[in-house]
């Protein structure tokens, strides 16, 4: 189960490959044939295709079929049309991260550290609910969260809601849902690299005058950050990527650049407006992606 | 990949070779909220006499909430010449018309269609889109509206209630379907949903953007605004007349208006699509729902408007208050006040439903 | 005089004792806000609903747990979603640990390629992998169900796989296998009898999170499964029209089964040392 | 007042560390027993002991990282027994070293003074790391740097904070034994050049013999013994301090006063021990000798010649053995060379091995084993120790007989 | 032809293994370099050296986990530097032993059998565990014993096989130093009652002395003495060796034929030493004493008595000074008590520190640093090296001064 839990961090260590002997290269291809083929043809290729429908005539239809027109003014039209679905998109999934890192540091770091013999079942704990359908689970927050549901009952018992005030359909329901969703990738791999992080060192630090506070600070932060990467990136590419909150638990005024993808896919079948507005996602998400890794100084990891 | 090519059929009409004498199956996609339903026995009386009739096993799904998203789901294998698994399915008049056009339905055969042949009302015989009913049944007509809580909220008489009314920020759910939602708006704003202009519609939008932005609308919605009403989560909602008066049953205090400016007409048809391996069974169907007595069972429960002919008469066996509900027997003067959306061309429905796209943002 | 004394210190001792426990507090209550989802799921599962339309919790009944299969097509589509899960999980499992086998073991050019096409999927957003998977059957001409939904299940659990393989066995000491070999172990009883049941933990992780991952997905399933209905689709199509309390019947048994099963090994884990 | 009487009692001893009756539990095990113990200012003090015996435990009290169940920890004129770590002038070098992985070395270094908000540190840590013979390495990660060099980091990391008491908590461990006690000479000079109090735990007995001015020798959370190493090595108080300190022969015997000696009756053989070396109250005794301080002579009626350097002149009833030696004889089992000594097992008539260590000065050959010997010493190296109780404590398990190890 | 020749070469030594020209190179680094050995049948032979010279990729090739770069390895008459490992009668001790953590004690110890297709292993383990002590341990895992208890499992795994050689890397390197020294005497026993061939490779030259019977010590990938332990202690030949094996004074000399001995001008003193300790065939040379060779004699005039057990009787210029003796004078600068003996160092007027061991054999008290002394050993014990070249090596990087380490 441990295992489970270094299931986002790990692929850094590496570990020295043994010295290749003759023969070995092309046993590594033969290994490696059958799943980077999958990986190939059914990720890559796709990738490829979705390019080019992100280029093909706006104008195409299924009756008039759709011509390939280099037409990259479709980007164009994406972003200024979307501007303000990727722009939530990425302000939702940035909030979603922060909190869900609020919330899983302290939850990784207790267990950790404190949990002793409950360590196993606290893993437990967050692993199961992946079994329980996250749609299921996220129609329950549905009800946790309903206009006349218990919480808003107790909120607008204490004041902290107005009357008429409610959770759901408005951004505080579908930030809830993102963190709720993915709140498990980012405690998993921080718990990983917090396992591993010796305790003496921060004895050490206590020892040369840091105060708790700055032990912390100083020392486990900076260690655990490898698993706080890989968190907040589980996290957060996910949750931009997201739609689903989003159509369950808020209104038009809260979809994502998701739910136009979406949409645009399955419903109105507008193919070169879901294809470059997909690739727009990914070439944002990927431009992020590289500055905060560099940021954070991880490189190991893209 | 240098595109995708057009997606017609090849032949309209093509069809499946026919399983049915072999096959005593068939599988019927319908909306929620659109068939008889015993609570009591948790069956569809209307549907087992059929099964108990013709020894035919009915697979019926309620997978249908909104036209687009049930042709997308399907679209993909349609064009490419595949089944979709589904014998019958109920679609709007704009969506039968678009799925004739692309030669993606099976031609009935009449031979089969006694009862249609014979009970169909005039008014529906000929629709432009299939002039000789040749690939599609009417199964209900209905009427767009507004449904409320009036437990929850004062009157509401209007889509200026519904676009505007503080009370109902957050808490009023838009369909999803262009045609419903711009046809109400158009109403609303003192224009012809049957015939109106690109300014027409674009103010229109403008005004619907205006309420999205507001957050006067909780979500647009197929049939799924049912649900949200009788929870609670919405106090009012655009929505089909025959759900609503279903939905009294579970809570008195839901109530269907036409709106002051007007309502929105529409029918449903029964389709068989492409790829479909039981059509004959399908036809079978279609042929047990134009026998009057059923036909007069069904609106008893739906109560949506009903194609047949002399269901009326049937009706009055069963409850005479529901043979005067204007919402199932509408009479001609009830008819007036309502509005029909205009056919569009392929490029029109295209603009309109961008521009709609982009208000709802999905 | 004892009296003003005795208030300041409880409350210091109160403060102290939330000082040193302030993160085993908020882990905790983090952990409720992850299981209430849960919790109202388990409460559901024994609820007769007041209508086919309502949520709310009206009276207590066994009625969902006794006839989980009363639902509609729910058990059908579970009994899918099962197939495609079990397939995913045994043919990502397979792939993903030979591709992390040779990742780990041996040295060969382009690494850093395969890297990429690993961590890549994991980079990239449901709706983009689902929809470009969309693209690539409707341009082939491919008929759309549960195979395609397997391909697309076992497209990016694989990632998934490969990581969590190599983690393991990049953590397992290849003296280990040269000890086999130098006790008369050859290349294939020594990978059968050390190296596979030394990472036999790691795949096994590989496969619980390939079959979760499979059996959970809705947003890429529902681009590329056609008129095949898994179980998260059907609980995306009842929740338009009204979730049957079975849905949390098998939520919540889905869940207690992963708890038994996890706690089981576990346990025999902690058992085995004594033969 | 009872805090005023304590404050005298530590305003006696400026800047000493005290310990005083401490006891530290885990559940029911106690790791630390009631210990009391002082350790002079500038001191280098070793705690020696098996493993678990509670010297690591000990050291985190100390340095504040562990409560002690009871009692007291003194630093000069201050109770520092529930300061927090980081408010006492106690540095610690870790065993495994503690480096922070992510710092290079410059701010493993500079780390305590700039918790301590210390400014201008590059001189302090430059001069730091010259000191430990580092000079130029500050930019490199922990990593990057071999065995040996890791620990000089550890250590300057510790002393530049200039503390009062410095803690080791076995630093040289890990190293191998060349680089060990290349490192034991680095830390003594420092020690020296430094003058702070040095608390160095280990449980190799060489490095607390050549580094310590005063050793205690722990067993069960509690002082078996403590002094100087040449005390400790030359009058064990306990069986357990003889094994555990150094080789040791141990011979029961029953004892009896003489005078000034003690009347020593070894299975039949008659030998003295001074009374001053006698800690016995009983007739039954061990008597100890170290394997250095035995000679070994060819037996009379043998050709071999004495062996070792220990050629003397003097009367005695075998030849080659001084009048008034305690002498047995025995046969040599095991001649084994290590260079600059060579171990011997001799096997005496009531079969008890004794081992014999002869430095390899001279340039006679080794004895060969199956020779007949004497092994005799001068009684004035043995020393004796009651029998009462418990045995021999203190030798490793597996050779748990009485007497030799090699 | 070619293989006929060395088949006859091979069937000279039965059993003997041989390595002939061996070499291995990683990319540009040369891990062995051309390397002859032979190692023979049941011999107890022992590879020391630096970290990194190469003994771990010797002993690998030897086991077949590597290939010679190029190179045969021949056992008796059978070239096996191309057999699979799995096909070789040898087996491996591994550095932290690489037990399978997954089976049990008795599962570990099988697993070479069973992989041989032998039925009834039961009894074969017990008595194998038996062998090493750990009978009843059969059904505990690995992570289940201590350090010494694991070292003995490999052992055993690795035993039961009886094969022709048994090699050991560092097998007791991951232990303190008390299990270490008993857990030498445990293996040296079951190599005699065995009698197979074993190929100990160790950086712990006290281990190597004790333990083998020949010992070869490695640098660079290339073998730079070999011979017995006595004779690689007493006539190193290399100043790499001599610091290598043991602590070493080495001093600058000019040398000059002188009959049988070589005369010696040291800093203007005369000295002697027997030619055949000589290997040097220049003039600029290094002569090489051992510490314990050393004798401290008070100076003359001073007060002090003679230190250590050396009291001799002789005529010669000082008092105490042998007649004939090698002679310094010196001041005392440092005196450390190990127990067993006592270490002085000594500088002599050129600065050099000399290192001085005297076994606390007596009762006579340490040389107090400051003290004047004579330090003077018989020529005999000397040894004389070229100083071609390259210097003193093998001493410890950080003191590769020349001259003392203590
Ligand atoms: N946190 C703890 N919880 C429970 N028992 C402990 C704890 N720390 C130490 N002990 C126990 O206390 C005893 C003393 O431990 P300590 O670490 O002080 O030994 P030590 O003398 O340093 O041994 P070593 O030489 O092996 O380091 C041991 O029996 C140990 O198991
Ligand atoms: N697989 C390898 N690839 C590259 N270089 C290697 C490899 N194995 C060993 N070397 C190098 O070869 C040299 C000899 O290594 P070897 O392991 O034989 O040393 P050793 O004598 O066993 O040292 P130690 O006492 O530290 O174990 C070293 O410089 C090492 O870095
Ligand atoms: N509950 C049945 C609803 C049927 C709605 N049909 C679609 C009407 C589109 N305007
Ligand atoms: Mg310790
Ligand atoms: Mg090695």
């Amino acid at each position: 189960m441990s295992a489970l839990a270094g299931l986002t961090l790990e692929a850094q260590q590496g570990g020295a490959p043994a010295p290749a002997r003759k023969g070995r290269r092309r046993t590594a291809y033969l290994l490696l044939l059958p799943g980077a083929l999958w990986l190939l043809l059914f990720f890559v290729v796709p990738l490829i295709q979705l390019a080019a429908t992100s280029l093909y005539d706006p104008s195409g239809s299924l009756s008039t079929g759709y011509q390939m027109t280099f037409a990259f003014e479709n980007y164009v039209n994406a972003v200024t049309a979307y501007a303000p679905h990727l722009l939530r998109s990425f302000l939702y999934a940035g909030i979603a991260t922060v909190l869900a890192f609020l919330l899983g540091y302290p939850l990784a770091y207790a267990m950790a550290f404190r949990a002793g013999r409950w360590k196993n079942l606290m893993l437990l704990l967050v692993v199961a609910p992946f079994f329980t359908s996250f749609l299921v689970r996220t129609l329950a927050w549905k009800s946790i969260l309903a206009d006349n549901g218990p919480v808003v009952g107790i909120l607008q018992a204490v004041g902290l809601l107005a009357p008429d005030g409610r959770l759901l359909a408005t951004s505080v329901a579908v930030v809830t849902g993102l963190t709720y969703n993915f709140l498990p990738f980012m405690v998993l791999p921080i718990y990983a690299s917090l396992e591993k992080l010796d305790p003496k060192l921060v004895e050490a630090a206590g020892d040369l005058y840091a105060s708790p506070a700055t032990a912390f600070r100083k020392i486990t932060l900076p260690l655990s950050m490898t698993g706080v990467v890989a968190g907040t990136l589980m996290t957060f590419i996910p949750a931009a990527g997201d739609y689903v909150n989003a159509q369950l638990l808020g209104t038009p005024n809260q979809y994502m650049i998701g739910n136009v993808i979406n949409s645009s896919f399955l419903v109105t079948l507008n193919f070169p407006l879901a294809a470059s507005l997909s690739f727009v996602l990914m070439a944002i998400i990927l431009l992020l992606v590289l500055l905060y890794v560099r940021r954070v100084g991880t490189k190991e990891l893209v | 990949a240098c595109g995708t090519p057009a997606r017609q059929g090849a032949q309209p009409g093509a069809a499946a070779e026919d399983l049915s004498d072999t096959e005593k199956l068939l599988n019927f996609s319908n909306w929620p909220l659109y068939i008889d339903y015993d609570d009591a026995e948790e069956g569809r009386p209307s549907l087992e006499a059929f099964e108990d009739a013709t020894g035919i096993t009915v697979t019926y799904t309620e997978e249908i909430n909104d036209n687009a998203e049930f042709f997308g789901k399907v679209q993909n294998q349609l064009s490419n010449g595949q089944a979709t698994g589904r014998d019958v399915v109920i679609l709007t008049d704009w969506m039968a018309a678009r799925l004739v056009g692309l030669g993606w339905l099976q031609e009935l055969d009449k031979a089969n269609l006694p009862n249609v042949e014979a009970n169909l009302l005039d008014n529906l015989r000929s629709p432009s889109w299939d002039t000789d009913r040749s690939y599609s049944v009417p199964w209900q007509s209905g009427m767009t509206g507004i449904a409320y809580n009036a437990a929850a909220i004062g009157e509401i008489r209007s889509m200026e209630d519904l676009l505007t009314k503080p009370e109902l920020k957050g808490r009023v759910t838009f369909l999803s379907e262009m045609q419903d939602a711009m046809g109400l708006i158009l109403l609303n704003m003192g224009k012809n949903p049957g015939d109106f202009t690109d300014a027409d519609f674009e103010a229109a939008i403008d005004r619907l953007q205006g309420a999205v932005d507001a957050g006067q609308i909780r979500s647009f919605t197929g049939n799924d605004y049912a649900q949200d009403l009788v929870q609670g989560n919405i106090v009012a909602a655009m929505a089909w007349s025959g759900d609503v008066i279903q939905l009294q049953f579970e809570n008195p205090d839901i109530k269907f208006i036409a709106p002051e400016e007007g309502l929105m007409l529409w029918s449903d048809n029964m389709l068989v699509p492409t790829g479909a391996a039981h059509k004959k069974n399908a036809e079978a169907l279609m042929n047990h729902y134009y026998d009057p007595a059923i036909a007069a069972q069904v609106a008893a429960w739906v109560n949506y408007i009903s194609p047949v002919a002399g269901a009326r008469e049937e009706m009055e066996k069963i409850d005479p208050a529901l043979a005067e509900n204007p919402l199932i027997f509408p009479d001609e003067d009830f008819l007036a006040q309502t509005n029909l959306f205009k056919g569009m061309t392929e490029e029109e429905e295209r603009k309109y439903n961008e521009l709609f796209q982009q208000v709802i943002g999905a | 005089m004892a009296t003003p004394r005795t208030a300041p210190r409880t409350s210091y001792r109160a403060r102290r004792w939330l000082g040193r426990n302030l993160v085993s507090v908020v882990a905790a209550l983090v952990l409720a806000y992850m299981l209430l989802p849960n919790v109202v799921v388990a409460m559901l599962s024994f609820n007769k609903p007041a209508s086919r339309l309502s949520y709310d919790f009206n009276e207590f009944t066994w009625d969902n747990w006794l006839n989980p299969c009363a639902a509609g097509d729910m058990c059908a589509a579970l009994g899918t979603s099962f197939r495609i899960s079990l397939v995913v999980t045994v043919v990502a499992t397979l792939l993903g640990t030979l591709m992390a086998f040779a990742m780990v073991r041996h040295r060969y050019r382009g690494q850093s390629a395969t890297n990429v096409l690993i961590y890549l999927p994991m980079a990239t957003p449901e709706v983009v992998m689902g929809s470009s998977l969309l693209t690539l059957f409707v341009a082939a001409g491919t008929q759309l169900g549960a195979v395609t939904v397997a391909i697309a299940h076992i497209m990016f659990c694989l990632s998934f796989v490969v990581v969590t393989v190599k983690a393991r066995l990049a953590g397992l000491d290849p003296r280990l296998e040269q000890a086999a070999m130098d006790l008369y172990a050859n290349e294939w009883e020594t990978f059968r009898r050390i190296t596979l049941p030394l990472v036999a933990p790691g795949i096994a992780a590989a496969a619980m999170l390939s079959f979760a991952l499979s059996f959970d997905d809705f947003v890429i399933t529902n681009f590329n499964s056609g008129t095949t209905v898994t179980f998260p689709m059907f609980v995306w199509g009842s929740a338009q029209r009204g979730v049957p309390p079975q849905v949390n019947v098998v939520g919540t048994a889905m869940f207690v089964i992963a708890v038994a099963v996890l706690v089981l090994s576990q346990l025999r884990g902690r058992r085995a040392p004594r033969r | 007042m009872a805090r005023q009487s304590r404050q005298e009692r530590a305003g006696r001893l400026e800047g000493d560390l005290q310990i005083r009756d401490v006891t530290k539990t885990f559940g029911a095990h106690t790791a630390v027993d009631d210990l009391t113990v002082t350790i002079p200012e500038g001191s280098f003090f070793a705690l020696l002991g098996p493993s678990g015996c509670g010297k690591t435990t000990t050291l985190r009290m100390v340095a504040g990282l562990e409560e002690p169940t009871a009692g007291e920890i003194w630093l000069g004129r201050q109770d520092v027994t529930r300061l927090k770590p980081y408010r006492r002038p106690i540095n610690t070098v870790f065993q495994n070293y503690a480096l922070f992985p992510h710092l290079d070395i410059f701010e493993n270094v500079a780390f305590g003074l700039r918790r301590r908000g210390i400014k201008n540190v590059r001189a302090q840590v430059e001069d730091m790391l010259g000191l430990v013979e580092l000079a130029g390495y500050g930019d490199r990660r922990p990593s990057e740097l071999s065995g040996g060099q890791q620990q000089r980091v550890a250590l300057a990391r510790a002393l530049i904070n200039q503390p009062k008491v410095l803690l080791l908590d076995e630093p040289l461990g890990a190293l191998d034994l060349k680089l060990r006690r290349q490192m034991q000479i680095e830390l003594k000079r420092i020690q020296t050049e430094v003058g702070l109090t040095f608390l160095h735990v280990t449980h190799d007995q060489e490095e607390a013999m050549t580094m310590a001015d005063t050793i205690a020798v722990m067993n069960n959370g509690r002082i078996e013994q403590m002094g100087s190493p040449a005390e400790l090595y030359d009058r064990p108080a306990t069986t357990f301090v003889a094994n555990f300190l150094g080789q040791c022969n141990l011979l029961r015997a029953t004892a009896a006063p003489a005078g000034d000696d003690v009347a020593l009756t070894v299975e039949g053989r008659r030998w003295a021990v001074p009374a001053a070396r006698s800690s016995a109250a009983g007739t039954d005794v061990w008597v100890g000798v170290r394997p250095e301080k035995l000679r070994l002579t060819a037996a009379a009626g043998t050709a071999a010649p004495a062996a070792g350097g220990a050629g003397t002149t003097g009367s005695a009833v075998e030849p080659g053995v001084p009048a008034g030696a305690n002498a047995v004889e025995g046969v040599v089992t095991d001649t084994s060379y290590v260079g600059v000594s060579t171990q011997y097992l001799v096997r005496v008539p009531w079969g008890q091995e004794l081992v014999v260590f002869e430095q390899n000065a001279g340039v006679e050959g080794p004895v060969e084993p199956g020779t007949d010997v004497v092994v005799h010493f001068d009684g004035g190296h043995g020393f004796v120790l009651d029998a009462g109780g418990d045995g021999v404590r203190g030798a490793a398990p597996a050779e748990a007989t009485v007497g030799a190890m090699t």
